[in-house]
């Protein structure tokens, strides 16, 4: 019966928890759906047949309905309308609680990307791996505007907002892979901000992580997955990576904060940057590209001006890239070490 | 076409304000209102704590309520009147009750201490990073 | 058409069938008119509201930045002209077109006297730097949400502001029709109107001088 | 039995005063008119010009989804797209629809008024509208905006498009939907005619009534939310920027503290229209008139209360989302309560099926249908799913389309004779009528599965799963504008060379077939008296009654 439902009604499978006990709601009230607006148009059709206008000049009669009936008319909708309340506001509350034992995974939404860190381990671009059966929490945050975190299977949706956290939490059946869809309307790139959930069988999600850990997740998810839709501003970031390894950008920079030869990447983008001769100065994309071509020119206050100046050494595109990856370092989307940055509260009334 | 006026529905001048004859309940009023500034002015910048709020709200809810009442005249309206600025007042209370209402009971987790300067053009002008005072607890 | 004796032509339109249901409509329809303008403010009551419950402190600290003293100030020359304006209103009724007109002036005087000292605080704020959002550089008040207070302050004060200036120029043109003598014990609904609008604008002070000048 | 003839008999000898259309023919006869039924007419065209304007936008929208991949125009060009769609259907077609067009036409005859309360803001309110559409379509033009018409901060306060013209233009026309409620609560507070009591008051004119308490008190505040995002696109104020410590989720509160309202300014005139034809097409009086008529301020008021059931995944507490999904369950009811009445009127009626009755069936189907899905979204765990999904358009297609453009074609059709005198062909209105029907439901029920699959809205491309869903829908939508145009060409030819009406085709006792049809400016010789309720079928006698005084 479920799955009859289920087909007839064009749901996608039921791969975490709550699917199955939102779609049994779902049935419940949409079958009940069905049912009035067919009887009352039914109601409205045998009314005209049986009381078709027989000559130009008939008269009715002065109908009023008795109190009962107008009664009957709010109290039948109404426990509907609360029953279907009640069942879909305790396991909306059941959706809003994330169980303490979850497994931390901070999300970062920008135009028009996903990207995922885990409180220990790798972080990685439009693919979220998660083992199957636990508990995860997606703690997330928005780097510009608006986005959505939707996965259709898990029944699950929840905005994710610049400037705040929010969070929401699942637990998958079966390994698989399952698409996930922005849902808030985020610009010209909105429709292919689309991303991927693989669940792995527990073991394989640990020795994924294991490997992760030893530093080549960054191979794993910088090579093109199954899904064919990845955008590309993905691989432009990646590509930045690879040209500023290639170029020896690190010697000179970090991208975890600290201070080096060069100042840190980490947060630079926009960052109000001081300069030795004391004026402020925007870190937009424009002053990055200045600062690859002709460092000399604007040299930020307590560095020495050694940085070489990569003119004709780095193609436009390749400039691209790695303004791009500049800019995709922001602390809040990197947050390493155990998960109890600001964004962990344990949940109350627990 | 006032011809078609109704007999019973006669022109005539207005006829209501009773007490449009003195002026006094406007002066009174005015001195009532003056005094009111007064003594919000002095709880004010007494700065009670917790109660600054519902005494400095409770002073001004009189002092408009004179205003609305006497100089306005709505004590002397008809009830439709009166029901429309009710109106307005219980919408705009709507309004304000579930929007602090939501920021008031979401979990703590949805907005953490400092959130609001988290994202990438959150420095305000002229400082860097570091230099930037943490958000006080609240 | 038979009007009463004195009545100024034209003030009786077609589809009424007395003056009394005539005015009975501008009043209700003013009514209407000001709670729409209530809820105009509303919203930036509400965000007021929650700025406030978010950043408690900041804007504790803006507060007591401002200058309270051209904002009492300005309490009391609104209220004045609220008072001033009903008198107006009063005159008129009883057939002293000559007072009433006075009582306009003087209400214009005040108003122009509220926007004087606004204006002296916006200087202020102006040199300060305390501005609104991404303008703000106030080095007195740093902390998280100071930004905030001005963005509300700014267009809660703004707003009203222009609420001022609009009842200013209502008020002349009522001053050019009292002076004219269309108010008079008969018929001054138009006058009232003017007054009602005044009013509203006084009220809307008489909140947003507490949420933003003392606490 | 008609009332010409009493009118003649009476005022025998006296020629017939010329009807409304005949009382000046110039240009600006029309453009400096004072008389309601005019600004009523000119409004019409003016939302007529804009439903096929945004049914435009619509078709483009549908054939760019025939395929799942780029196709047609580019992602900007459809955002563009479903961004002036919302936006033209929403504040230019359908929020001046019912109450700026026939509302005008038709209360103050209803209430046996000679005009409505401020003649002269009526006016106002029509240029209002035309100012605010002319920025608009100034926006449009040079760039269009690519928000949606929801105009979700930050990012409409960050796109580079033109955002700026279409909020000012929202804004103003903001202000001439102010202004139009504001005339009718007036109008019908001052100007009633002797004897005609609030319970005796024609429904559609309850209904406009509880639209004007809307606009009036929710207007306002989309009017300083907008004002606000503009002060934020041009001057970086920052109320709602998360970068300047703003909350965006306060914009959404305070948008949809004005839009969920709204939607029961496009919903509750279209009630008051079924309301009067029903018992006209019925020749019943209405089954629980106090019902439908009280049932109407309940919605205006406890539509006040719901807004936060479009933020359910947007941040929003849990707390508040509980709140606002038991306060959205209690607005189903004061629906369920008319559409169970105006079925009880059908009771032992004598039912006509013209063209406006295949309307009312249509729209008594599609109102259940999505008012009940409504009411399935305001369940708070399912909406996680279905928001911002097909689900959610086909939700509120079924009303605004399904319901309320279903009752504007029937009130534009149970009007016709009463506005201009002629009357169109029943055949091809009936032809019309069932295009209509039908390819509404091709349209939108695939659309319904498509939430469900999981099709996320504003999707310029869609994994191609959706791709069948998608093609149908777009047919069904092929089918829905020939029916459109099928209306606009016999109604254009019943306009110039239909025939005379008779003054009451219908046989109607509401109360605007009163007067002549097309009806003289003043509207009536002699304000009546009302004794009667309206829809009264119990004798013969014509609607209302005229005593000489
Ligand atoms: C005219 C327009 C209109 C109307 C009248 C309604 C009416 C309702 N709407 Fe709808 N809605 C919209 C237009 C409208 N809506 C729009 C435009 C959007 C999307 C906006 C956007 O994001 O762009 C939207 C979105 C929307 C959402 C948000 C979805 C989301 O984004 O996640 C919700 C959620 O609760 C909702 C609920 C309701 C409810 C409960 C009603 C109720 O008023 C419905 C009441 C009617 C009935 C309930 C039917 C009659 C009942 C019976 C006959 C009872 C019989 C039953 C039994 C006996 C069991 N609407
Ligand atoms: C009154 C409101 C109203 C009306 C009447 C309509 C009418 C229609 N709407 Fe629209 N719609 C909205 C309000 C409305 N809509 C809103 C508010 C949105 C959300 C916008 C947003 O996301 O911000 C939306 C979004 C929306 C979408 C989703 C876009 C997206 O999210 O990506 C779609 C897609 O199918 C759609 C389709 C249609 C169709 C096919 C019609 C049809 O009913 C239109 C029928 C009319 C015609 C077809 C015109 C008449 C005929 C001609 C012009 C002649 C030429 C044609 C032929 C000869 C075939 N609408
Ligand atoms: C020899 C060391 C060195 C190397 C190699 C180097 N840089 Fe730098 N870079 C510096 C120093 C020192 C500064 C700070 C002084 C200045 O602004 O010129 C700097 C500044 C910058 C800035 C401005 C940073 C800010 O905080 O304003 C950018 C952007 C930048 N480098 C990019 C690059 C890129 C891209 C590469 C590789 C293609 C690179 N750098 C390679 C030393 C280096
Ligand atoms: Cu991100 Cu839509
Ligand atoms: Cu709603």
């Amino acid at each position: 019966m479920n799955e009859l439902l289920r087909r007839l009604l064009f749901l996608p499978d039921q791969a975490s928890t709550f699917a199955r006990d939102v779609d049994q709601l779902h049935f419940f009230v949409i079958l009940t759906t069905f049912v009035m607006s067919t009887a009352v148009g039914m109601t409205a059709v045998f009314f005209f047949i049986r009381y078709r206008r027989r000559s130009e000049t008939q008269t009715t009669p002065h109908i009023e309905p008795p109190a009962w009936m107008e009664a009957l008319f709010v109290t039948v909708p109404l426990s509907f309308f609360l029953l279907w309340f009640f069942m879909g506001f305790s396991e909306f509350v059941r959706q809003q609680t994330p169980p303490s034992d979850s497994m931390d995974v901070y999300v970062m939404a920008k135009k028009w990307m996903w990207k995922f860190a885990y409180p220990d381990g790798p972080n990685a671009i439009n693919v979220l791996r998660v083992p199957a059966g636990r508990n995860v929490r997606l703690l997330m945050t928005s780097r510009d505007v608006i986005h959505s975190f939707y996965v259709p299977e898990f029944r699950i949706k929840k905005d994710v907002l610049p400037g705040r956290y929010t969070d929401q939490w699942f637990n998958a059946l079966e390994p698989g892979r399952y698409q996930i869809l922005c849902a808030e309307y985020c610009g010209a790139g909105h429709s292919i901000m689309r991303g991927e959930v693989i669940v792995m069988k527990p073991q394989d999600y640990e020795d994924w992580l294991a490997s992760a850990k030893r530093g080549l997740a960054s191979r794993q998810d910088g090579a093109p997955t199954s899904i064919d839709f990845a955008p590309p501003i993905g691989n432009l970031i990646e590509q930045g990576k690879r040209i500023a390894a290639e170029q020896g950008c690190f010697k000179c920079h970090s991208t975890d904060g600290t201070r080096h030869i060069g100042p840190t990447w980490l947060d630079l983008y926009h960052r109000r940057e001081k300069l030795n001769d004391g004026k402020l100065i925007d870190a937009d994309e424009a002053y990055l590209t200045r600062s690859m071509m002709d460092p000399a020119l604007e040299v930020v206050d307590g560095f020495q001006p050694v940085m070489p100046s990569f003119e004709g050494r780095v193609s436009g595109p390749e400039v691209a890239a790695l303004v791009e990856y500049i800019k995709s370092l922001q602390s809040d989307a990197v947050r390493t070490g155990p998960s109890e940055g600001p964004a962990y509260a344990p949940v109350r009334n627990r | 076409m006032a011809e078609s006026a109704l007999p019973s529905e006669k022109l005539h001048p207005d006829r209501e304000e009773p007490h449009a004859h003195s002026a006094v309940p406007y002066v009174i009023v005015w001195i009532v209102l003056l005094f009111f500034t007064a003594l919000t002015y002095v709880t004010g910048t007494m700065h009670l704590g917790k109660w600054a709020l519902p005494i400095a709200l409770a002073i001004a809810c009189v002092k408009s309520a004179l205003v609305v009442l006497i100089f306005m005249h709505l004590k002397e309206s008809s009830g439709t009147t009166r029901l429309v600025f009710v109106t307005a007042l219980i919408f705009l209370g709507l309004l304000m009750f579930f929007t602090v209402a939501d920021v008031a009971t979401r979990f703590k987790l949805a907005t953490p201490a400092g959130a609001p300067f988290g994202t990438e053009r959150s420095q305000p002008e002229g400082l860097l990073e570091h230099e930037m005072p943490a958000e006080p607890e609240q | 058409m038979s009007p009463e004796a004195g009545l100024p032509e034209g003030i009786l339109a077609h589809h009424y069938s007395s003056l009394e249901r005539q005015n009975e409509a501008m009043r209700l329809g003013m009514w209407l008119f000001l709670a729409t303008e209530i809820l105009l403010f509303a919203g930036l009551f509400t965000g007021y509201a929650v700025y406030r419950y978010q950043f408690p402190l900041a804007f504790a600290e803006g507060s007591r930045h401002l200058n309270i003293t051209a904002g009492t100030l300005n309490t009391i020359v609104l209220i004045t002209s609220s008072f001033t304006v009903a008198l107006a209103l009063h005159f008129a009724r009883i057939d002293k077109p000559r007072a009433a007109a006075i009582c306009i002036v003087l209400t214009l005087l005040f108003a122009l006297g509220f926007l004087g000292i606004k204006a002296v605080e916006y200087i202020e704020h102006f040199q300060e730097h305390a501005l609104p959002g991404k303008y703000y550089a106030f080095e007195e008040v740093n902390i998280a949400g100071a930004a905030m207070f001005y963005t509300m302050y700014f267009l809660m004060t703004g707003l009203h502001g222009l609420h001022v200036v609009a009842g200013m120029s209502v008020l002349s043109w009522l001053l050019w029709r009292t002076l004219q003598g269309r108010y008079s014990s008969l018929y001054s609904t138009g006058l009232e109107m003017g007054a009602l609008y005044w009013h509203l604008v006084d009220l809307v002070w008489i909140f947003l001088y507490p949420l933003l000048y003392l606490i | 039995m008609r009332l010409s003839e009493t009118d003649s008999a009476r005022l025998a000898g006296s020629p017939p005063a010329p009807s409304y259309l005949e009382d000046g023919t110039t240009l600006m006869s029309w453009l400096n008119t004072r008389d309601h039924k005019r600004v009523g007419v000119m409004f019409l065209v003016a939302v007529i010009v804009s439903f096929f304007l945004g049914g435009i936008f619509a078709l483009s929208l549908r054939m760019k989804l025939l395929q799942p991949g780029p196709f047609l125009m580019d992602a900007l060009g459809y955002n563009r797209l479903f961004t002036l769609h919302g936006v033209v259907m929403i504040f230019l077609f359908l929020i001046p629809a019912i109450p700026s067009a026939f509302g005008n036409f038709v209360l103050p005859l209803m209430i046996g008024a000679r005009d409505v309360a401020f003649p002269r803001l009526n006016l106002a309110s029509f240029y209002l509208y035309l100012a605010g559409a002319a920025i608009a379509i100034y926006g449009m033009v040079h760039g269009g905006a690519d928000t949606g018409w929801t105009f979700y901060t930050p990012y409409s306060s960050t796109t580079p498009t033109q955002v700026l013209p279409i909020l000012l233009g929202v804004f103003i026309l903001g202000f001439s939907s102010i202004v139009t409620g504001l005339n009718f609560i007036v109008t019908v507070h001052t100007l009633r005619a002797p004897g005609l009591n609030w319970m005796k008051m024609p429904l559609f004119v309850w209904g406009i009534y509880a639209t004007s308490i809307i606009q009036v008190l929710a207007t306002p505040v989309l009017g300083i939310t907008v004002l606000i995002v503009s002060v934020e696109r041009f001057a970086g104020f920052g109320m709602f920027d998360p970068a300047r410590g703003g909350d965006p989720v306060l914009f959404q509160h305070m948008f949809w503290f004005y839009s969920h309202p709204a939607v029961y300014i496009m919903v509750l005139p279209a009630m008051g229209v079924i309301s009067e034809t029903v018992c006209a097409f019925a020749r019943k009086n209405p089954f629980g008139y106090k019902a439908i008529a009280m049932s109407s301020i309940g919605i205006a008021f406890v539509g006040f209360f719901t807004w936060g059931h479009h933020l359910f995944v947007a941040g929003q507490s849990t707390f508040d989302a509980g709140a606002f999904g038991i306060l959205s369950m209690l607005v189903g009811i004061f629906t369920a309560i008319k559409i169970f009445n105006w079925v009880g009127t059908m009771y032992r009626g004598a039912i006509a099926f013209k063209t406006p009755f295949a309307y009312i069936c249509g729209f008594l189907y599609f109102l259940v249908f999505g008012g009940m899905t409504g009411v399935a979204l305001a369940t708070t765990s399912l909406d996680i799913h279905w928001h911002d999904t097909y689900f959610v358009v086909a939700h509120f297609h079924f009303i605004m389309v399904g319901a309320s453009v279903m009752a504007f074609l029937a009130a534009l059709h149970y009007w016709f004779p009463k506005m201009f005198g002629k009357t169109y062909h029943e055949g091809w209105g009936l032809v019309a009528a069932s295009l209509i029907i039908l390819g509404f439901n091709a349209t939108f029920v695939p659309q319904f599965l498509l939430g469900n699959y999981g099709m996320p809205r504003r999707y310029y491309q869609y994994p191609e799963h959706f791709q069948a869903l998608n093609v149908a829908s777009t047919a069904g939508s092929t089918l829905l504008g020939f029916g459109f145009v099928i209306i606009l060409i016999y109604l254009a030819i019943a306009l110039r060379w239909g025939q005379r009406s008779e003054q009451n085709p219908w046989g109607s006792k509401g109360f605007e077939w009163m007067t002549a049809s097309p009806p003289p400016t003043h509207n009536f010789d002699e304000i009546p008296t009302i004794t009667q309720m309206p829809h009264d079928y119990r004798t013969h006698e014509p609607p209302g009654v005229i005593r000489v005084t």
